[in-house]
């Protein structure tokens, strides 16, 4: 983030705070993010993929012949910020709708406000599972969809049998792992340890020590988003660690960032860059003519947050308003195609996903090694089943 | 303990008429504002939801459960003198308890009394835990930081380690809650931080918030005044923990939602940024301050988050490098000026006799045994085996050259921790390993070479707090009448002091000061007195008038007088016995006679004694 | 158990390393300096803005140690000078300065996770092992630093300057000794170390605004215990970066990261000179 | 007014310093010619080491002027007062108890090679020093911890010596040694002395002129040859 985008933000929020008159005309959309923190290395380029949806609805009329406005505001990437975040966009900012990525810790932390403020609140970013809301919807991947392709791949791929859990000691970290080890052992494979650190730890040191004396067969990682990502994958780099290594919580454009040390890392997702469809190749020019040189590395987290703004779109007009309990009816039964096909939230307002299994290549691309079609969510919330 | 001794009741009226009706007495005047604040206070609460939109109300309901939580820390810190990090554990303390009671065992007006409850007796078990560790006698105040440091660091690790019970860092949140109004969570958070405040008004202002502010201003002083200083400092601790997790458990009940955050050290020092910056022992500076930059930083965390927090960060190190005491006193004292209404009100205390205590001396060994009492510093010997006795009635001077262990053997005498070796016997018991205020209950009163007594409070605080060991300190108000034994009285009369008993003894001239430091230590009616140099500085008449006094001490109250002197003129006069000290050891003990014609004193003085090299 | 092992000692010696600066300053000034957490950031910046500008890696550490002995120069006169007889408010005051730098840097590159480029990767053969190259790197200059600033302090004239002020300061300057330039240079010093030591553990971590305070704790309480002398500040980087070592790997990597500041909280109270070797 | 042809080495003029509120000197002047060594005497307690830390800048002086030289170092910092000139060997904490002979002694010259080429000089003076070097100052007998406190302040090559209570506590040979090594530091180098003494003997026979100091201001001054002033002086000093 520069001088230039901040200013940006401080335009729009102050745009937001004097456009009191003009409130009637445009749709606001809220987008909490954790511009700082540990979200903050994926943060940038979800406000991006927003900042394209959103001009390109306006440019084709907008929303029932309203134009978006986008409100961005940080939430740390934990709870405290997120609470702060979530006040300022429901009560501040009354807006429409809230579209956004972010660490469970601060979902969980806006969700009481969303309640409260009884807005519609589309979740962009994989996550844990089971989280439900009267007021929430979800358009990415749950440990159901995620977990297996790699484990499988691991099982299949470099017979393995041991497994070494790490992660960040915080809902997503121990939600995705106690899921893995479950899964693992149902498919007859042990696992040899599974260590957490807080999220604001960065000294892994003991726990790799512990995992090189285990010798596993393969190593699965689910670690908050940015730093301990980072801290994670490059202490076990330095500490020579070369076991199979699937890492639940790292996108492409971490990948990238991360250089040498993550060739090599196994992740599953629902979107690639290099997903071969019209939509996707569309976006990306689309992208990379609007951001140019600045252009965060499009991923499964901005992806589904570009889908999301979309599938509003598409409820929104189905319901033929703004209204939220209209929009929460019509977000079940909309679909919307996107970068990464088809998406309807229909499963317990989860989407069933395609999700491919990658390998980082040495240039911090992904390379595509096998495609599971439509994998279902899973029981998520059975209370909205109907 | 607080009771008044009978006299005084009887005095009390007199006294309270005896100020007239115009004068403002502090007591009534703190009662006065407290209720005009509290009033003011409780209509800015009623009419806020009416005035203000949600979103500002949203925020200011967390910003007046901190508030609450601020208040505790303006009272450690700005009125005791205790930097504390560790304010925020107990809000974390009081939160968690919500939110784990409400998450794993139960919902409703019980389990919510219960949680709330628990969180207020578990906070207030910690702050004296933690108390207890960080304010032994001889604790630096740095590490009573530490401790306050290490403290919610602490509790965030175990937090963390909670994994799946305590929401280990993503915390709790979305467990049942009373979801009110967001009207009716205001007027809560409201009514508890007017209540919170009034009762801090007035007890910061009342004889044991007098005694806070001695703490803070020279903590040794008080202690050798017999006040458990360490047991206030706990209580204290204990008590605004349990205002704190108060706090927390509001906090967490209406924002649903907890994180380790809330119990975590940044918020403990955001606490005392707050704090800062809206004046340090004001309490409704750090208030106010709480309120306004915490509103304001939610309204702008969107727009600027970095140049606010920048321009916080930059007010806070510029207050607290150019004014201490932060924004609010400046702003005080400009309204001062501006009503023209003087910062001293003269005291309405009313002095009075203390009656003679009924207890003799008779069939009592001597008040003063020393056996061979040693001091050593790694291998430096400042005092080694000194052995006298001091007799009631009698004075009993301590003379010998510089670096002699003048002072160490009056610490020695009034620390128990002080001396290396050997016994000290006070009216037959042996003072052991007991901290000054310890020694002090025993009836040893000492007074100590440097004037600074405590700066901030008035002639009359200082009687009063001299008292404490007596009459103890009242909570919520100031005593009108105090009395003091009749030699202390003289010593006021005699110097003028009764007369300033309103006026800060940084006010005062150097021979009131060794005036009133005399008096003050009179007032605890000690059975042996330690005076180590009392006339130090002072011209011939005001030598001649303590000399008196000293005097008339030993003979007609029967004291035990030990003085250290460096005027041998003054000693000759006023001397019953001599002792003469050199080189940590005793060189030599006898009537003032003997000392005078002793050719070994005379050599020493002059120098010219030998000194065989060790 | 030699992996065990080898994780004890560069712990021990990270820990010493990024403790240095902050003894340093708290021996000759007794004032302790809170925003060490904010150097060493500025250190991991100064790394990231030394391997961006496409200078060798191994450059970043001594650019950090110039940039932080100007910057703390400058600093002490500005900020620090007011609070000598003030240790408390020091704190604070510091504490203060802390933010304001990282609310610069903020500004400056965003708040964003970051990376700088490694001096060197992968591990070396250590025995019948093999290690983290740059954990032992670091440990290695750890070792060097301690030596150097003993060096510093026995072997020059200002280390006997240094020396003179913090025994006894109005002796010192009784005798000439500018005591003021003393404590200036010396805080100049442990801003630099403190840079430096950022920038040797970037490497390992990546660069973000608050990167440095998880460490500012820790180093605190190793300074305290240490009683501010080089080889006990060793020796209880030794024996409470150890504690955390086998707290983290046999208990839980998450008591672990208390395990510091419970002991030393213990250990002062016990003895409050600490581990003081003299 | 006429200035001297020399201006004297230190110039105390109507000094009035003390603690806190206390007024510890009230007006004293003194005046060191170059080479001259002057005793103020006193009984405890009377101002003597105040005057000393009062002219070396450690106390602010309320009123009156320091002079070195003719040049005015009224409110100068202590540091400066040392480096215009001026060594002090004071009363209390005299050396560091931690820090090598050796060490105590540099720290008395401000450059290590002045430092060197002085240390010779203490052959004739205190030459146990030079045999002494290695060893930790602390663990010197009292004596000894004397004759550091005394050597550093010779190899600083001062314009003026401030001695504090040099004396106490010292055996008579002990004593005379001191004498020699203060005379010989005047006739050396033409340094001016300020003995503060209870010791009568020793300070008459050392200086060229007393005072006498009591509450604070100077009550008898003479010369200390002067027969009469040694049994005139006893009366002032005795116990």
């Amino acid at each position: 983030m520069t001088w230039k985008t901040q200013a940006t933000l401080a335009l729009l929020a102050v745009a937001a705070l004097a456009g009191g008159a003009s409130a009637q005309e445009t749709v606001k959309i809220g987008i909490p993010v954790g511009l700082s923190g540990a979200n903050s290395v994926v943060a940038p380029s979800v406000v991006q993929s927003s900042e394209l949806a959103a001009e390109e609805i306006n440019a084709a009329g907008g929303i029932l012949g309203r134009q978006i406005e986008l409100i961005v505001a940080d939430d740390g990437s934990g709870a405290q910020g997120a609470q702060r975040a979530f006040d300022s966009l429901v009560f501040q900012s009354e807006v429409d709708v809230l579209i956004s990525m972010e660490t469970s810790a601060a979902r969980n932390a806006g969700l009481p406000i969303v309640n409260r403020g009884r807005t519609p609140y589309i979740y962009t970013s994989f996550y844990e599972g089971r989280s439900c809301s009267p007021w929430m919807y979800v358009n990415a991947w749950v440990p159901e969809q995620q977990v297996a392709p790699i484990v499988d791949h691991f099982m299949a791929e470099f017979e393995a049998k041991t497994f070494y859990l790490i992660g960040s000691d915080y809902a997503f970290g121990r939600g995705m792992l106690e899921f893995t080890r479950a899964y693992v052992e149902a498919n007859g494979g042990t696992v040899l340890g599974e260590d957490y650190l807080p999220m604001d730890g960065s000294d892994w040191t003991a726990i790799i020590s512990n995992l090189r004396a285990a010798a596993p067969d393969a190593l699965i990682t689910s670690t908050a988003g940015g730093a301990p990502n980072v801290t994670l994958t490059k202490q076990l780099r330095a500490a020579g660690v070369d076991i199979p290594y699937g890492n639940l919580a790292v996108d492409e454009g971490t990948a990238k960032a991360m250089g040498a040390d993550a060739t090599g890392i196994f992740i599953a997702a629902s979107y690639l860059t290099s997903i071969d469809s019209a939509e996707n190749k569309a976006f990306l020019s689309a992208m990379e003519a609007k951001f140019g040189a600045d252009l965060k590395t499009p991923n499964d987290l901005s992806v589904p947050q570009y889908e999301a703004i979309y599938a509003y779109k598409a409820a929104a007009e189905a319901a033929g308003s703004t209204d939220a309990e209209a929009v929460i009816d019509a977000l079940d039964d909309v679909a919307v195609t996107g970068p990464r096909g088809v998406i309807q939230m229909n499963k317990q307002r989860h989407a069933p996903l395609t999700m491919y299994l990658g390998q980082v290549l040495a240039d911090g691309s992904v390379e595509v090694i096998s495609t599971f079609e439509n994998v279902d969510p899973g029981e998520q919330c059975p209370q909205f089943s109907g | 303990m607080v009771e008044p001794a009978p006299v005084a009741r009887a005095a009390r009226p007199a006294a309270e008429r005896a100020s007239g009706a115009t004068a403002r007495t502090p007591v009534r005047s703190a009662w006065r504002s407290a209720l005009v604040g509290s009033a003011l206070g409780l209509a800015a609460v009623a009419a806020g939801p009416f005035l203000l939109d949600t979103y500002t109300t949203n925020i200011l309901i967390r910003a007046l459960f901190l508030a609450a939580l601020v208040v505790g820390v303006d009272i450690l810190w700005g009125y005791a003198g205790v930097l504390t990090f560790g304010q925020s554990a107990f809000f974390g303390v009081g939160a968690y308890a919500c939110a784990l009671v409400f998450t794993h065992y139960g919902f409703g007006p019980g389990w919510a009394v219960g949680a709330l409850a628990l969180g207020v007796l578990g906070a207030a078990g910690v702050a004296a835990l933690v108390g207890w560790l960080a304010f032994y006698h001889g604790a630096s105040p740095l590490y009573a930081s530490i401790i306050t440091l290490a403290l919610p660091i602490v509790l965030v690790q175990a937090i963390f380690a909670g994994g799946r019970f305590t929401g280990s860092s993503s915390g709790l949140s979305a467990f049942p809650t009373y979801y009110w109004s967001v009207g009716t969570w205001f007027t809560i958070a409201g009514v508890y931080l007017v209540a919170v405040t009034a009762a801090a008004w007035l007890f910061v202002r009342s004889d044991f918030g007098r005694l806070l502010v001695a703490i803070r201003e020279n903590e040794e002083r008080c202690a050798y005044l017999g006040v458990p200083v360490s047991g206030v400092k706990i209580a204290l601790m204990a008590a605004s923990g349990a205002v704190g997790a108060g706090a927390g458990f509001g906090y967490a009940a209406f924002t649903n939602v907890v994180a380790p955050e809330l119990g975590g050290f940044l918020l403990g020092t955001e606490l005392l940024i707050w704090t800062a910056l809206g004046g340090r022992g004001t309490l409704i500076g750090p208030v106010l301050g709480t309120l306004g930059i915490d509103v304001t930083a939610s309204y702008l965390t969107g727009a600027l988050p970095f140049l606010w927090s920048l321009l916080i960060g930059i007010a806070f190190v510029a207050v607290i490098v150019l004014l201490p005491q932060g924004v609010a006193p400046v702003v005080a004292s400009g309204a001062r000026r501006l009503l023209g209404r003087g910062p001293a009100a003269p005291s309405p205390l009313a002095l009075a006799p203390a009656p003679a205590r009924a207890e003799t001396r008779e069939g009592v060994a001597a008040p003063l045994k020393v056996e061979n009492l040693s001091r050593r510093y790694g291998s430096l010997k400042v005092l080694d085996g000194v052995s006298f006795e001091a007799q009631a009635g009698a004075i009993l001077s301590i003379v010998g050259p510089n670096g002699a262990g003048k002072t160490t053997l009056m610490r020695c005498l009034s620390d128990g921790g002080e001396r290396t070796g050997g016994r000290v016997h006070v009216n037959g018991v042996e003072i052991g390993r007991g901290a000054p205020q310890t020694v002090a209950a025993l009836g040893v009163g000492r007074s100590f070479q440097n004037t600074n007594l405590f700066d901030t409070l008035t002639v009359g605080e200082c009687l009063t707090l001299a008292r404490y060991k007596r009459d103890g300190a009242r909570k919520f108000a100031r005593r009108l009448a105090l009395d003091l034994p009749q030699p202390a009285l003289d010593i006021l009369s005699a110097t003028g002091l009764s007369d300033r008993l309103g006026l800060e003894t940084r006010h005062l001239s150097h021979g009131m000061k060794r005036g009133l430091e005399l008096a003050m230590v009179l007032a605890t009616e000690p059975d042996v007195l330690l005076l180590d140099e009392p006339t130090a500085g002072l011209t011939k008449a005001e030598r001649t008038a303590i000399g008196g006094v000293l005097v008339d001490l030993a003979r007609a109250h029967g004291l035990c007088t030990l003085l250290i002197e460096h005027d041998l003129d003054f000693v000759r006069e006023i001397s019953d016995r001599v002792v003469v000290l050199h080189q940590g050891e005793l060189l030599m003990e006898g009537t003032v006679e003997e000392v005078v014609a002793s050719d070994l004193v005379k050599a020493v003085y002059a120098g010219e004694r030998a000194e065989t090299a060790p | 158990m030699t992996i065990l092992a080898l994780d004890i000692v560069t712990t021990a010696l990270i820990l010493f390393v990024v403790a240095a600066g902050l003894m340093v300053i708290l021996g000759v000034m007794k004032l302790i300096n809170f925003a060490h957490g904010a150097f060493l950031t500025v250190g991991g910046y100064t790394a990231m803005v030394v391997t961006d500008a496409g200078l060798s890696p191994w450059l970043a550490a001594p650019a950090a140690l110039a940039f932080g002995f100007g910057a703390g120069l400058l600093i002490e006169r500005v900020i620090v000078r007011p609070l000598y007889d003030r240790p408390l408010d020091a704190i604070l005051a510091t504490w203060g300065l802390g933010i304001v730098i990282t609310q610069l840097i903020t500004l400056g590159f965003g708040r964003e996770v970051q990376f700088a480029a490694s001096p060197m990767t992968g591990t070396l053969p250590l025995g019948d092992t093999e290690y983290s190259a740059w954990r032992l790197v670091v440990s290695g200059v750890a070792l060097a630093v301690g030596a150097g600033l003993t060096a510093l302090l026995y072997l020059t004239r200002f280390g006997l300057n240094a020396r003179a002020v913090i025994m006894n300061e109005p002796l010192a300057r009784g005798l000439g000794i500018d005591s003021g330039r003393v404590r200036a240079t010396t805080f100049g010093l442990g801003a630099g170390l403190a840079c430096a030591a950022g920038a040797l553990i970037t490497p390992l971590l990546s660069v973000d605004p608050n990167m440095g305070l998880p460490w500012l704790v820790n180093s605190f309480m190793l300074v305290l215990v240490s009683g501010v002398s080089i080889p006990s500040l060793m020796l209880a980087s030794l024996l409470l970066g150890g504690a955390q070592v086998l707290v983290s790997s046999f208990v839980s990597p998450i008591l672990g990261g208390m395990t510091i500041v419970v002991l030393a909280a213990a250990l002062l109270r016990i003895n409050p000179k600490g581990l003081s070797l003299g | 007014m006429n200035v001297p042809p020399v201006a004297p080495a230190l110039e105390v003029e109507g000094l009035v310093s003390g603690y806190g509120g206390a007024m510890v000197l009230r007006g004293v002047s003194l005046r060191l010619a170059p080479g001259e060594i002057v005793a103020v005497l006193g009984k405890n307690g009377m101002g003597k080491s105040t005057l000393l830390k009062t002219v070396m800048g450690f106390l602010p002086a309320r009123e009156g002027r320091v002079r070195l030289g003719g040049e005015d170092v009224t409110g100068r910092a202590p540091h400066l007062v040392a480096r215009a000139g001026v060594a002090h060997a004071p009363q209390e904490f005299t050396i560091f108890q931690d820090l090598t002979v050796a060490e105590n002694l540099r720290l008395g010259v401000s450059s290590d090679a002045d430092y060197r080429a002085r240390l010779g000089a203490l052959e004739g003076v205190f030459p146990r020093m030079l045999e002494r070097l290695r060893q930790r100052a602390g663990t010197l007998s009292g004596g000894e911890q004397k004759m550091l406190l005394m050597s550093r302040a010779l190899l600083a090559r001062p314009r003026v010596m401030l001695v504090d209570e040099i004396s106490e506590g010292l055996q008579p040979t002990m004593i005379d040694r001191m004498a020699e090594a203060l005379r010989a530091a005047r006739e050396g180098h033409g340094v001016a002395i300020l003995l503060v003494e209870q010791h009568l003997a020793f300070a008459l026979s050392v200086a060229d002129r007393y005072a006498v100091l009591k509450l604070g201001e100077i009550i008898e001054e003479g010369a200390a040859g002067d027969p009469a002033a040694a049994g005139a002086l006893a009366d002032h000093l005795k116990v």
